[in-house]
């Protein structure tokens, strides 16, 4: 079997190479991105929860953890125009009269959480008449993809360009490809440039995974055992939460007797948390980096027939139900679906050349035991997220699949 | 002349079977060499031990003094072997230069040397007078004698020492028959060593030099051919007499009409009028392409007559077919009739349970009434000689008790003892009421059974001969000369 | 038979091994609820058999579970009264698809590898277009119940899973399981034997679909409502009929054995769970062991045989033209 | 009779080049489907206000599709020998992070070469359990990336390594209205259409992939040319992989797997007409149906249809495509 085919791929490569030289480039300038060091986390490996992943930031826990306490500027009753310490810039050079295009690069519409914000975020464009054009591109959850979507669409015209990346780092060199094209508005995730006019997020995953794990620390006895439930590693937004859950439950008294991933597979997770359930007898609390498959945690509780101890969920109809009716010891962190609303409306705002903040930061509640009334909202889905901001939008709540 | 080929103490034995003990065989140049022996005697083994396919437990080949490797027909090929197989070794989507050079691609600067390929593949059929297709037509095109055409030329590219053939003859008509025996006969006279298997000892008697008989895996003799009757052969080979090699034919008078057609035809056929009485044994005989097979899988119903009218009612579909008390025993027992995994149980009763029926008595009964020996209902079918699964084919057919059973080339790939017991089986059931339509390429068989033969020609009935009609009556209404 | 025996070894292993690491095992809860968690892809597997023993594929199967939880929560939405009609009609759903499926394979001549791959799409797509993107409904407790309750000690997943079970093994003896191996094993001999060949492979598909909607009420009841119950399903049921012996390219192999191969995955995950495994070097483990595993079973026969005759049946189901005789 | 037996054939006269688009070559239905459906397009485009050959749309189309289309060609050698290739997806991933590893620590030519290394040892284990453990393919492959992933999952919590901006250029520099990355794709689908219709492996891998008895019987080392196909198969998704890291400028645990890179690659091929039995079709084919789907999703794009009936889409297409090329094939 000659090397005839070895050689012609070799060539193949040389050939490819050559034109780097030459030729016109969508490559935007500028260092490359980085996707930061591949060592395996710095922390000492004493810690009972194993080494911190690479995406921890010290800053930036620290600002999260910060910003939880801070009051956040606004209208109190649209938590999605409100912004904790904001840092507003000029935006008159993107100031454009009459009616405006805009554009969306979705990174997928591929889980409930996805789809309500997209829903919400469509409500947003129907509120606003002077949006003649809203132009979308789902990338299907393809980083490959959402680059190529956003190179179209900044060639299409678009007065402000909306993204909402598949991946930080790769897809920075896209954003920063269009940025001098068009106004970029970034949101959920970020990505590592600030060529962006604004970047929207609630406070982030920090923030969520402490207001879980200091809710067990608060309710579980020292000692206790503490099962950690997680989706699936390589998740920027998830390992955040997991990330400060570690540092929180390293510095308590709670023994962590497990981190398993769930691949949020509901059948998966009842059948770990019952295995845990079987081999230490008694779980006094459960961490969870997601609410999808929280209900399910709790059943194999109930189902083994033993009490469902302190556990969290997110702001999912499920969840909410399940807390109501079984009277659980619960906590919801958020990453309310609101923030979907806002990209819109900054937008709009920077096309009438007012102000925003640089990084705008959402506020990011969580459902207790006394505010769960509120977010409890009869008839709506199982997987509907509660902090939509939806309930006052036209089409509410039929086009959200309620009734 | 000079020794090619030397065999000495092959030895080969399979989980839980002794194939071969202790064979010497040696072949000269310009030697046709018969290779004669039942099923099961050893035939394939040996020759696929020199193809280098298999790898003889014990023994040594040399192959003109130079030992020859084992392990991959690669080596084989290399010492000078070459090897036309029973079942045609081509590939339907590629060339016929492609073919011939399958694996021994001439090269230039790392590259195939398509122009050579071409050329040489083309001066190789002109060599052989044959026009009817080139070199860049696909085999998929070609017909099954002119596939076999590709596989000789195939052997005639490699610069063979000595060529095997493996029952070549077994797809082929008797005038295609005449056309191997002239290339034979060339391989001889170019001085290269021909070793010849085959069942047919009529063959045998027109081709070979010397002949060497296997049984049970070893040798029992090689004698030159004008020193042997083929008596002595079938006593060598089945190691007893068949004086009466086929049974008697039908005494009582032929009963009432069973199955009829009247101006039956379809895409291959035209005209066929026959009629099939309780009782009698009609043969099919024609040439490749005549349409032998067309006609019985018509009769069945799997490539329905679309003309004509038939009773019973003509049928569209295999099951009309079966419905309608018609069986076919098929000519390619491995494509068409076994489920070759499934045990011999599951194989004989298929055809019951595709009806719902149940079958008429156990399954022992069944293999008892097909003198299937041993009778094991567990085995698979892939195990058992070529006799011995066309037998079951049978009892897959008596278990729905047709009135009508079609055989196409049913001794087809079997040995002498077997096809005595089959012929015998065949006569049994029509004496039992049913009629036979028999369709074979072997003249002998063909008029040694038959009560009377019908002569396709083109898809058209050329003409019916009465029973022991002469060979050149029927290869006459078959060549249409 | 010789090369379902494996299987059997393996799983008894596993089992060992779980029984050492976690006693409760040995109990007849722990037994039954291992059991239970095993059922839905047991049942999976069954079906999956039938299509892969008469020579094609089905990966349609994922996303038909999935397919058939959404639709389950949406057309019930709490509403008791409307469990059973809805589980009837899933059940006739989950046939149809497997119909369809089959009649596209047979009749069309579509590779079933890419007619299960085309409807495993339609089905992930359209449910959701339906529903507009995420579940919706709920389930009731009716529902639930045959996937997460219990008959007495009993959970009734495991009853469930014995009747399947029976059911199957019975079919498998019947004329209608011989007939389909037979045909898995050479299509042209069974069609002119007599053999519907288009017919019995389509009542394969219908068995496969009918047995995923069965699974999807298990899920459904064990886990919830959610949008990705089924996936990867298709691929674990394929892995555990592959595991029990079962040859790609159909006609050998038995029902039990690939049942078998089920618990046999199901016990591995339970084991890597209980020895605290990480989550991700869990499918590594897997990967191995199902290579290792039908290697063993393999190298007794004729590989290249078994390849060619898998590839051939997943493609023409007719003997290929250029051999008939003319 | 001699008109019986000797009826005289078509001369397959074509040009040789042209013989893949030959009447009698299955890669025929896809080119003419892909003609019609552009037209569609280019229709649907103006009635939608919008222009099908603008730049921004054919270089869409082409940066869309190289990845995949470098893979297919990969999966078009490996079913043509008889085989397939499911681990191409996670192969596809590692190999973009070992890119984009090697070179933010010792530059590109030496992730070049690592990258080569590691795909072609990958195809080479698959070939090896295949030929030598005597692994059903589709069980083989499907093992060796269940592997690969739990290698990913143990290695990599998200996007590592980086890449210089000097390779980025891979990703995203045009000449003209033609993306580098189509050009790479273009070369290696060359590469590989003279493989087959060249070279002697390329010869011995329609052989297998048609009779691999036959091919055996013949003097065919079987075994080595399934591995010799493997081992391009992952050379070709290591191509895939290392201009996918140009693209994100950065390798991504999840990019091969996202992007379904294993049955799309798979479902392309047949599209081409390549038989998934093996033994019949090329390269030519599979670009094709490459480019069909590229296509089908700029439509997608333009008239933002929602990505599940996309699939729907999609599927209905695969199965109707599949149906016709039966229809023909039982035509003859």
């Amino acid at each position: 079997m000659s090397l005839t085919p070895r050689r012609a791929l070799a060539g193949a490569v040389l050939a490819t190479l050559l034109p780097l030289t030459a030729c016109s480039s969508d490559l935007p300038e500028g260092p490359a991105a980085s996707g930061g060091a591949t060592s395996q986390g710095s922390g000492d490996g004493k810690k009972k929860t194993g080494d911190q992943s690479k995406f921890f930031v010290q800053a930036d826990y620290d600002a999260q953890l910060a910003m939880r306490a801070k009051q956040p500027t606004g209208p109190a009753d649209k938590p999605w125009e409100q912004a904790i310490d904001p840092q507003p810039v000029d935006t008159a050079a993107y100031k454009k009269t009459g009616q405006y295009h805009l554009c969306f690069s979705n990174a997928a519409t591929d889980n409930p959480w996805r789809q309500v914000g997209w829903k919400t975020m469509q409500a947003e464009v129907a509120l606003h008449e002077e949006i003649a054009e809203f132009t979308v591109l789902d990338a299907e959850g393809k980083d490959d993809k959402q680059i190529s979507d956003i190179a179209e669409l900044s060639a299409k015209g678009c007065d402000a360009l909306i993204v909402s990346p598949n991946t930080t780092a790769t897809l920075t060199p896209a954003v920063k490809g269009a940025c001098p094209k068009v106004p970029v508005i970034v949101f959920d995730r970020g990505v590592q440039t600030d060529c962006p006019v604004t970047f929207i997020k609630p406070i982030g995953g920090y923030a969520f995974g402490a207001d879980a794990a200091e809710f067990l620390i608060d309710e579980v006895k020292p000692g206790g055992k503490v099962l950690a439930l997680r989706i699936l590693p390589g998740v920027d937004v998830l390992e955040t939460r997991w990330s400060a859950a570690e540092i929180a439950f390293d510095k308590s008294e709670l023994d962590v007797v497990g981190v398993e991933f769930t691949d949020g597979d509901a059948a998966k997770t009842k059948v770990v948390v019952s295995d845990y359930i079987q081999r230490f007898g008694k779980i006094d609390g459960v961490w969870m980096d997601a609410g999808a498959t929280s209900v399910a945690a709790v059943e194999a509780f109930e189902d083994a027939g033993v009490p469902v101890p302190p556990i969290n969920g997110e702001d999912q109809q499920d969840f909410l139900q399940k807390w109501k009716d079984a009277d659980l010891t619960a906590v919801a962190p958020t990453y309310p679906t609101y923030q979907w609303r806002t990209p819109v409306i900054a937008a709009l705002k920077i096309l009438k050349g007012e102000s925003v903040p640089k990084v705008w930061n959402l506020p990011q509640p969580k459902v207790t035991q006394e505010s769960l009334g509120d977010y409890l909202k009869p008839g709506m889905p199982p997987l509907h997220y509660a902090l939509c901001g939806c309930e006052a939008m036209p089409g509410y709540p039929q086009k959200w699949g309620g009734k | 002349m000079g020794l090619v080929l030397r065999m000495t103490g092959i030895g080969k034995s399979f989980p839980g079977a002794r194939v071969l003990s202790g064979v010497d065989l040696e072949v000269a140049a310009g030697e046709v060499h018969a290779l004669i022996g039942e099923n099961g005697a050893g035939k394939s083994t040996l020759m696929k031990i020199l193809a280098g396919v298999h790898t003889p437990d014990e023994g040594t080949i040399e192959i003109e003094g130079r030992a020859l490797a084992f392990g991959h027909p690669l080596d084989a090929q290399r010492a000078g072997v070459s090897i036309i197989y029973q079942e045609l070794t081509l590939l339907p989507e590629r060339t016929v230069a492609e073919n011939v050079f399958l694996g021994r691609e001439p090269v230039r600067r790392g590259l195939v040397d398509r122009e050579t390929m071409e050329r040489t593949t083309a001066e190789l059929l002109a060599s052989l007078g044959e026009d009817s297709f080139g070199p860049r037509d696909l085999v998929r095109r070609l017909s099954v004698a002119q596939q076999q055409v590709v596989e000789i030329v195939k052997a005639l590219s490699v610069d063979a020492r000595i060529v095997v053939m493996d029952e070549p003859t077994a797809a082929l008509a008797e005038h295609e028959v005449e056309l191997l025996y002239r290339l034979v006969r060339q391989l001889r006279e170019r001085g290269i060593a021909v070793l010849y298997i085959s069942h047919r000892l009529r063959e045998i008697f027109d081709l070979a030099d010397r002949v060497t008989v296997l049984k049970d895996g070893a040798k029992v003799a090689t004698e030159p051919i004008d020193r042997i009757t083929t008596a002595d052969l079938v006593r060598l080979m089945v190691g007893r007499e068949l004086t009466d090699y086929y049974p008697p034919r039908a005494q009582r008078p032929p009963g009432d009409v069973l199955l009829a057609v009247r101006g039956g035809g379809n895409d291959r056929l035209d005209g066929i009028d026959l009629e099939l009485r309780a009782g009698e044994i009609v043969g099919v005989a024609g040439l490749q392409g005549a349409g032998r097979t067309e006609l019985v899988k018509a009769l069945f119903g799997a490539e329905p007559f679309t003309r004509g009218e038939m009773t019973p009612r003509r049928p569209r579909s295999v099951r009309d077919g079966i419905a309608a008390g018609i069986g076919l025993v098929t000519e390619d027992r491995k494509s068409e009739g076994l489920a070759l995994h499934q045990s011999v149980r599951d194989n004989a009763l298929l055809v019951a349970r595709a009806r719902k029926g149940r079958a008429g008595g156990t399954v022992l009964q069944l293999l008892e009434r097909v003198r299937l020996a041993p009778p094991r209902p567990e085995q698979e079918v892939r195990y058992l000689s070529g006799g011995n699964q066309q037998k079951v084919v049978l009892a897959k057919w008596l278990t729905v008790a047709p009135r009508v059973l079609l055989f196409d080339e049913p001794t087809r790939g079997v040995d002498v003892g077997a096809k005595a017991a089959i012929h015998e089986l065949v006569r049994e059931l029509a004496d039992g009421g049913m009629a036979v339509l028999m369709v074979s390429s072997e003249l002998p068989e063909l008029i040694g059974m038959s009560d009377r033969i019908l002569v396709l020609r083109d898809g058209r009935i050329a003409g019916r001969l009465p029973a022991g009609a002469t060979e050149e009556a029927v290869m006459e209404l078959a060549a249409g000369s | 038979m010789r090369r379902t025996l494996p299987i059997f070894g393996v799983l008894a292993v596993l089992l060992v091994a779980i029984a050492v690491a976690n006693p409760y095992f040995l109990e007849l809860p722990g037994f039954l609820a291992f059991v239970k968690r095993a059922a839905p892809l047991a049942i999976l597997a069954a079906g999956q058999y039938f299509v892969i023993v008469s020579g094609e594929f089905d990966l349609s199967v994922g996303s038909l579970v999935t397919a058939e939880v959404v639709i389950a929560a949406r057309l019930i939405d709490g509403d008791p009264g409307a469990t059973w009609p809805v589980i009837a009609l899933l059940l006739v759903l989950g046939a149809l698809v497997g119909l369809v499926n089959g009649a596209v394979t047979t009749f069309l001549r579509v590779p079933s590898f890419i007619t299960t791959l085309g409807m495993m799409l339609i089905l992930a797509g359209a449910v959701f277009l339906w529903t507009g993107g995420a579940p919706r409904g709920a389930l009731t407790e009716q529902f639930r119940t045959f996937g997460r309750g219990d008959l007495g000690p009993v959970p009734w997943s495991v009853l469930i899973l014995l009747a399947v079970v029976a059911a199957v093994v019975l079919l498998m003896r019947a004329d209608f399981g011989r007939t389909l191996v037979a045909t898995g094993d050479n299509p042209g001999a069974a069609a002119l034997s007599g053999v519907r060949v288009p017919l019995t492979k389509t009542i394969a598909f219908v068995l496969s679909g009918a047995s995923a909607a069965v699974c999807a009420i298990l899920l459904g009841g064990f886990a919830g409502v959610s949008a990705q119950v089924g996936q990867g399903l298709e691929f674990q049921a394929i892995t555990a009929v592959v595991l029990g012996g079962v040859v790609l390219g159909g006609g050998r192999g038995s029902v039990v054995a690939a049942i078998a191969g089920a618990f046999t995955l199901e016990a591995l995950f339970t084991l890597l769970n209980l020895y605290g495994i990480s989550g991700a070097l869990e499918s590594a483990v897997q990967g191995v062991i199902l290579i290792a595993a039908i290697a063993l079973g393999a190298l007794n026969l004729p590989a290249w045989a078994a390849r060619a005759r898998a590839t051939n049946a997943t493609t023409h189901t007719t003997p290929d033209p250029t051999h008939a005789k003319g | 009779m001699t008109q019986e037996l000797h009826t005289p054939l078509p001369r397959t006269s074509a040009p040789r080049g042209l013989r893949d688009l030959g009447a009698d070559s299955p890669a025929r239905p896809v080119y003419l489907a892909l003609v019609a459906l552009t037209v569609l397009a280019w229709i649907l485009f103006l009635t939608d206000g919008g222009q099908f050959f603008s730049q921004a749309n054919t270089v869409g189309i082409l940066q869309r599709s190289a990845a995949l289309g470098i893979v297919a060609v990969g999966q078009t050698l490996v079913i043509l020998a008889g085989s397939l290739d499911l681990s191409v997806a996670f192969l596809v991933s590692l190999v973009s992070l070992v890119a984009a590893e090697t070179m933010a620590g010792y530059g590109v030519l030496p992730a070049v070469g690592a990258v080569l290394a590691v795909s072609a040892l990958v195809g080479l284990v698959n070939g090896l359990v295949i030929t030598r453990l005597k692994v059903h393919a589709f069980i083989a492959t499907l093992g060796i990336s269940l592997i690969i992933k739990g290698v990913l999952d143990q290695r990599y919590d998200g996007p590592a390594g980086s890449v210089p901006e000097s390779f980025q250029h891979l990703g995203y520099d045009r000449v003209g209205p033609v993306p580098v990355s189509a050009l790479l794709w273009a070369a290696i689908a060359f590469a590989a259409w003279f493989l087959l219709r060249r070279t002697t492996l390329g010869y011995r891998i329609y052989a297998v992939g048609g009779d691999p008895e036959v091919a055996r019987l013949s003097g065919v080392r079987t075994d080595r040319v399934v591995v010799a196909a493997h081992v391009l198969c992952a050379l070709c998704a290591g191509m895939a992989g290392l201009l996918l890291a140009a693209r994100l400028g950065a390798g991504a645990p999840t990019v091969g797997s996202d992007g379904g890179y294993d049955l799309e690659s798979i479902a392309a091929v047949v599209l081409g007409g390549t038989a998934l039995a093996g033994g019949r079709g090329g390269v030519a084919g599979t670009a094709g149906g490459v480019l069909l789907l590229a296509v089908l999703d700029s439509v997608f794009n333009q008239l933002e249809i929602n990505s599940f009936a996309k699939d729907v889409v999609r599927g209905l297409v695969f199965v109707a495509a599949l149906a016709i090329y039966a229809r023909r094939r039982l035509a003859r």
